[in-house]
């Protein structure tokens, strides 16, 4: 039944003669985008694991893929919190052009002044005409850390709108126009030098109530099928054997006999060795995945990923002595603010590869904050002693 | 030669399957039930007081009325035809107990030695080349598959199953040479549960190369020491051959592949035993983390304590896809098996011993005390740390196998 | 003035013709016992660096020392807590006993239920005539982690004598008669197989009001006397290069070429450059406190030192490889319940040393404590959220 | 060969002095003082987005104003005749603003070169063997002390003041050689603060063997090129020389001695730059857990980051002890000097980086930022532990020097 699918849609729309976003609409249409969605949102209801076979066999028959790196906001993050949480209508109006790529998504979550405490945020929504239930809503605030901001045609928005009860209990999620008045886009300059992310603000931003995704207070329960995907995300990729930055300097090490020491020798094999058990690990946990849904394990895949990313990077520099000192063979030849649209953690210099790996530790959840996870989801250990859980968000020290 | 070893169990798409099966997790239950109902802490550190640590009844209930003695040999053999996988879920549930069996020794490295000797799989073949030897390994399979004799290979518990020398042979032990009437002579020191064996199986040095023997524990000839063990749960003894009658299992290549299969897959199996320990040890300390008051407070809630406990359970789920993964390859006789056994020992003895001694750290003063069984599980885990390879001898067996090589 | 009194000592009373005890106890008449402690008491009111004088010139002399060792509680904790607490008559009885060696003592602080938590000890003291303020108290409670209680005639013993304050503030500090009735010591084994430590049971063991030390209510504070002097104690001894374990790893590398592997080498280089800082940091600290009294730094002296012994000796074992399998050298050759008067933690093998170890981040503070006053006291951090601070003791839960 | 190098500097009970005398904390605070008013994050941020991160004024006023050039220099020499304690103390300052100036380039690793330059002892005495030489060195000494000129070593900045090899002479660089009319030629690679010395100083390799040399830097036949380099605050310049004209100051011993004493001197005092540095990001975190806010509770009652703020608090407190006898064995010339600089190194350099490190971590989202000063402390740390060697490089080092083989 699947091959049939995939080859009616290569039968309708040869990859070598259909244009790249017509082919891609195709796809959607027959179900072929992501099998384990529902039928008539670009899935078949199938299972997850079926759908290593259609983007194989599209793979081989040449055609175009949605350049998942780019959007992987809107996969990752926007497409599953829209599908458990939208509307029939907000499904079908956002879904398909968030797969083929003709709308980017952003995330409008952090603050400021609510990085780990996210459900501490401080932009608020309000109706422009209150106590009218179909009122457009009026939005004011500043976010940050928001990659792709500067594409993005939509965003994911938690805001709040109501500051008198407990913080958790305030806060709506919405679908936020980027290319609206009142979104204003700053690049945010990292110690790299890129401006990988951006400064949002929102001043006076409008958003019809039909952009609400979930109900007016429940923005914190819909933000967390956000985050549990956002973090399976960045610790659950499939790699080949020194995949990532193991790879690069294990390949250092084997061409260039000159820069072998035997101090660094067992330090080396010794970070090869956690590699692959990161590997092996993430290689489990997609196992246990493929039963049920993302869980708090993935946390830990994150965790690991980003120690090792840390040691290994600087580790390298090490390893390279003097031209370490130096910071990159990067083609513009400078400490330029760049704007990157996509990041690999394995790729350019090694002092590049170095600086960003510290934003590993801290991006999409911290390493502390997933040390909390762990220890309280999984150990079931007592929770941090909280004093902001029953008090009204206004009288809590901003 | 700029390319690493292939990781051929995990070659295709999904990967090797690193999850318990359903039958895995039904024979970890009843092992664990078993051992929590026969071997409690306090049994085994009352016994271990004792100059008899081991429990007869105990091993006789795992090994025989359990089957978990013969779970990898062949049905032909006289054993239960599963496979290391199955074996490694016993060696965890035997490290989570630290209960004092002769399990690793001679249910995975003596049984595994023998499996592998030429005259094993020749066993069930008519046109034997070797027919008293194989009659021997395959009475002597019967024999500890059925848990009615207990053998050990007459080694050093630390030697390690990739020797720093190449070549076929390299690093075949020399201490105990065979005299010209075939009988053994010669010394070998700190071997693991000798004590309770009945039969040593003992690589021996004969004028024509390496050979491989089985020698009554209690045959004339035969002297074993007992020596004071870190591991108070695994005893040590120094074992002495002096004209030791000896029955001949195995010669040159075929000797060299019977010791070096009971190593591999006795350190690959020996990670999942450290699993168990550092399994054990998060777990205790997590019961007390959640029921220790001090300052009015239970002490899992000090971050301090919940971040490390939190580590180390990313660690152990670790430990666990590595052990897993080890475990896999000796099962399947993957190509990939050295590489992953490596990995294995370099990085769960790493864990084990974290977590025995973040276990002593945890409980503060009570974990310091001889009757809390925290101390039984530091001795093990660190013990099991210089047991079949230290860390160090297994990065160092890596860097070889995936072409990382030393400096110079 | 100092080195004829020194002269003096020596001339009325030679070392080779004076017996021991006799020799001690004129040289604590005569101020040379601790120079900075008041005359008549044992010093001369002199700066403290004096004392190396009066110790190498007696040394020098073949004079009989006070075998510092064996007498350690009551030398660094007992004496300056006496000293600081004490009434002239508490001073007059205890300190010279207690200096010659006469009088052994021990601490009697810790519960199994109050580790850290020192303050919330349940070990209570009550009037035996209630109302009369010269009356014997009467203790009954648990302690434990008492080194030489088995051998000691006295305690310094913190307890509880009013359950209805705060934990902090219902404390009483008190010298108790380990000979008396109602004092039970029983030997508490540790992970060695040795007792080093004991436990000691108190059944209306009964203290004379004169044995109070300070005022009632006032045990916490007299308390922080004591527990200053233990942690300097344990952290700031002089060392010489290669001092404690390192030297025994660093004389087996230099002494057994088999056990050399280049993996081992940088570790051990590490090692040696850490516990050489430690040393050197040990010294700048004991610069630093002939200015002023002991500070909250001894911690970190002892956190270091519990850290490294730790790393060595498990280090060692490692280097050793199948002989670290085997547990000792040890003369009794067994696991034996020794009960050992004084500790050496560079002593034995390398299995005692690793398990030894062990408790270096336990005993006289945990490292998690440490790291606490640290955090607090010297950088000046948030305390730790406090439920038990204005709570009466006896609706804490237990 | 059984006893490690004697710690001799300590020999004595009551040890080196490794407090902080009245003197120093007035200098430390006059130059902190200026650089908080002179060279604050933003400024330092500011021009570092520039083509020239380096600030004249701020370098006149610490290195003439304040006199700091030429604190180690003798007064005869037109120094201030203090000593290299002193210009630690400087090197903290520097370390804690991560101020761009030549300080340690010119007025410690060159100046050191100069210093130890044969010339530069017999300037001041009649019977000078080498009067021109001595000349030079003299003059050229009193312009640094002064600050009327900049001069740095055109070695890599990575050069490690004990190379691996043994023999005097060994590790002599030899990219630079003497061409037959006594000119330069060759390259340097990597060299700090190249672009704003006035004179280079290069040990360059002539037909007689070593020799030390001083070039101006703007003369014909120098090129400095800029190299893009990790550390914002000190950049470096990859030099070429084609027949330059040199003044010799130096030859064979008294050169590899200029070089040496150059690069030990510098590695000493790079470890209280790197002191300074650590402090300078414990003090930042302190500050910003103090102040910052998550869940209704300042983050620095959280006892995981209090407990990890702590450690660093005690390896700060360990790492000023060893820079600070690096600083008294160079200030003495004490035979304990090779141990104790090795030693600065490997410990300083890595508590450095992790001081940084955490530094981010702490500061969370907005330390990952640019406008941030924690990425110039950051990329400081990481570089300054590759310079002068690493802290595997000074570990090997302290091998050889207390007698603590490799293997083999």
């Amino acid at each position: 039944m699947l091959n049939e699918r995939i080859k009616a849609l290569l039968d309708g729309h040869p990859p070598a003669s259909t244009p790249r976003l017509e082919f891609l609409r195709a796809r959607f249409d027959s179900g072929l985008a992501w099998v384990h969605f529902p039928a008539g949102l670009g899935g078949l209801d199938a299972p997850r694991e079926q759908q290593r076979i259609v983007d194989e066999a599209l793979a081989a028959a040449g055609a175009p893929d949605n350049d998942p790196h780019r959007i992987g906001i809107g996969l990752g993050m926007a497409a599953p919190t829209i599908l458990a949480h939208g509307t029939d209508e907000q499904r079908r109006r956002f879904l398909r052009p968030l797969w083929t790529g003709e709308e980017v998504w952003c995330q409008l979550f952090s603050e400021p002044g609510a990085g780990s405490d996210l459900a501490g945020l401080a932009t608020k929504a309000v109706r422009e005409n209150p106590g009218d239930e179909a009122s457009d809503w009026i939005v004011t605030g500043q976010k940050v850390w928001t990659s792709m901001a500067h594409e993005a045609r939509w965003a994911i928005l938690i805001a709040r709108t109501d500051p008198n009860v407990p913080k958790h209990k305030g806060l709506t999620y919405f679908v936020c126009d980027m290319t609206g008045p009142g979104v204003e886009v700053r690049p945010l300059r990292q110690i790299t030098g890129e401006a990988e992310f951006n400064e949002v603000f929102l001043t006076a931003a409008r958003i019809p109530d039909a952009h609400r995704l979930g109900p007016v207070g429940a923005g914190w329960a819909v933000a967390q099928t956000t985050l549990m995907n956002e973090r399976v995300a960045i610790g659950g990729g499939a790699q080949p054997r020194e995949g990532g930055v193991i790879g690069v300097v294990a390949r250092a090490w084997r061409e260039r006999p000159e820069l072998r020491t035997a101090a660094a020798h067992d330090t080396l094999l010794d970070l090869w060795t956690q590699a692959e058990a990161a590997r092996l690990t993430a290689t489990r946990l997609r196992q246990q995945l493929a039963a049920g849904g993302p869980g708090p394990e993935g946390s830990a895949a994150k965790l690991a990923f980003a120690r090792l990313n840390q040691e290994i990077s600087g580790f390298e520099l090490d390893l390279l002595g003097e031209q370490g000192l130096r910071y990159d063979d990067w083609s513009t030849g400078s400490w330029a603010s760049e704007r990157p649209t996509t990041v690999d953690f394995a790729g350019r210099g090694a002092g590049y590869r170095y600086l960003r790996a510290k934003g590993n530790s801290i991006e999409g959840g911290t390493s502390e904050i997933l040390r909390n996870i762990i220890a309280e989801r999984v150990l079931g250990l007592p929770p941090e002693i909280r004093v902001d859980k029953d008090v009204p968000w206004k009288d809590l020290a901003q | 030669m700029s390319t690493p070893a292939p990781d051929t169990a995990s070659g295709n798409a999904s990967g090797p399957d690193l999850l318990y099966s359903e039958l895995e997790e039904d024979l970890r239950a009843s092992v664990r039930s078993m051992l929590a109902d026969r071997s409690p802490h306090n049994a085994v550190l009352a016994r271990c007081e004792t100059d008899e640590p081991y429990d007869p009844a105990v091993w006789k209930a795992l090994a025989a009325d359990l089957g978990c003695a013969g779970l990898a040999v062949p049905e032909k053999l006289g054993g239960a035809g599963a496979s290391w996988r199955e074996a490694a879920v016993v060696a965890e549930e035997v490290g989570r107990a630290v209960t004092p069996v002769p399990f690793l020794t001679g249910s995975v490295i003596a049984t595994a030695a023998l499996l592998a000797a030429p005259a094993s799989a020749s066993a069930d073949r008519a046109d034997s080349a070797d027919g008293a030897g194989a009659e021997s390994v395959a009475a002597l399979l019967a024999d500890l598959a059925a848990g009615h004799a207990t053998a050990v290979l007459a080694v050093p518990f630390s030697s390690c199953p990739t020797p720093a020398g190449s070549g076929s042979g390299a690093g075949f032990p020399e201490t105990v040479r065979v005299d010209a009437d075939g009988h053994l002579t010669g010394t070998v020191t700190s071997v693991a549960d000798a004590s309770i064996a009945d039969v040593l199986l003992v690589p021996a040095m004969a004028a024509s190369g390496p050979a491989f023997f089985a020698v009554g524990a209690r045959a004339a000839g035969v002297t074993r020491d007992a020596v004071i063990s870190l591991d108070l749960t695994r005893r040590l003894s120094d074992i002495t051959f002096a004209s030791a009658p000896a029955r001949r299992l195995a010669d040159a290549d075929g000797a060299v592949q019977a010791l070096a299969r009971g190593l591999t897959v006795g350190a690959a199996l020996l990670a999942s035993e450290q699993l168990g320990v550092a399994q054990a040890c998060l777990d205790m300390s997590v019961a007390y983390l959640k029921t220790r008051s001090q300052f009015g407070r239970l002490i899992g809630s000090y971050q301090a304590l919940k971040h490390r406990a939190a580590d180390l359970w990313a660690a152990i789920a670790q430990a666990r896809a590595v052990a897993r993964y080890a475990a896999v390859c000796v099962a399947q006789d993957d190509p990939d098996t050295p590489v992953a056994v490596a990995l294995a020992q370099a990085y769960c003895s790493t864990v084990a011993v974290r977590a025995a001694e973040e276990c002593v750290q945890f409980h503060g003063g009570i974990g310091f005390t001889w009757e809390h069984p925290a101390h039984l599980y530091l001795k093990r885990a660190k013990s099991a740390s210089l047991a079949l390879g230290t860390a160090a001898q297994h990065r160092a067996a890596l860097g070889r196998l995936v072409n990382l090589p030393p400096a110079n």
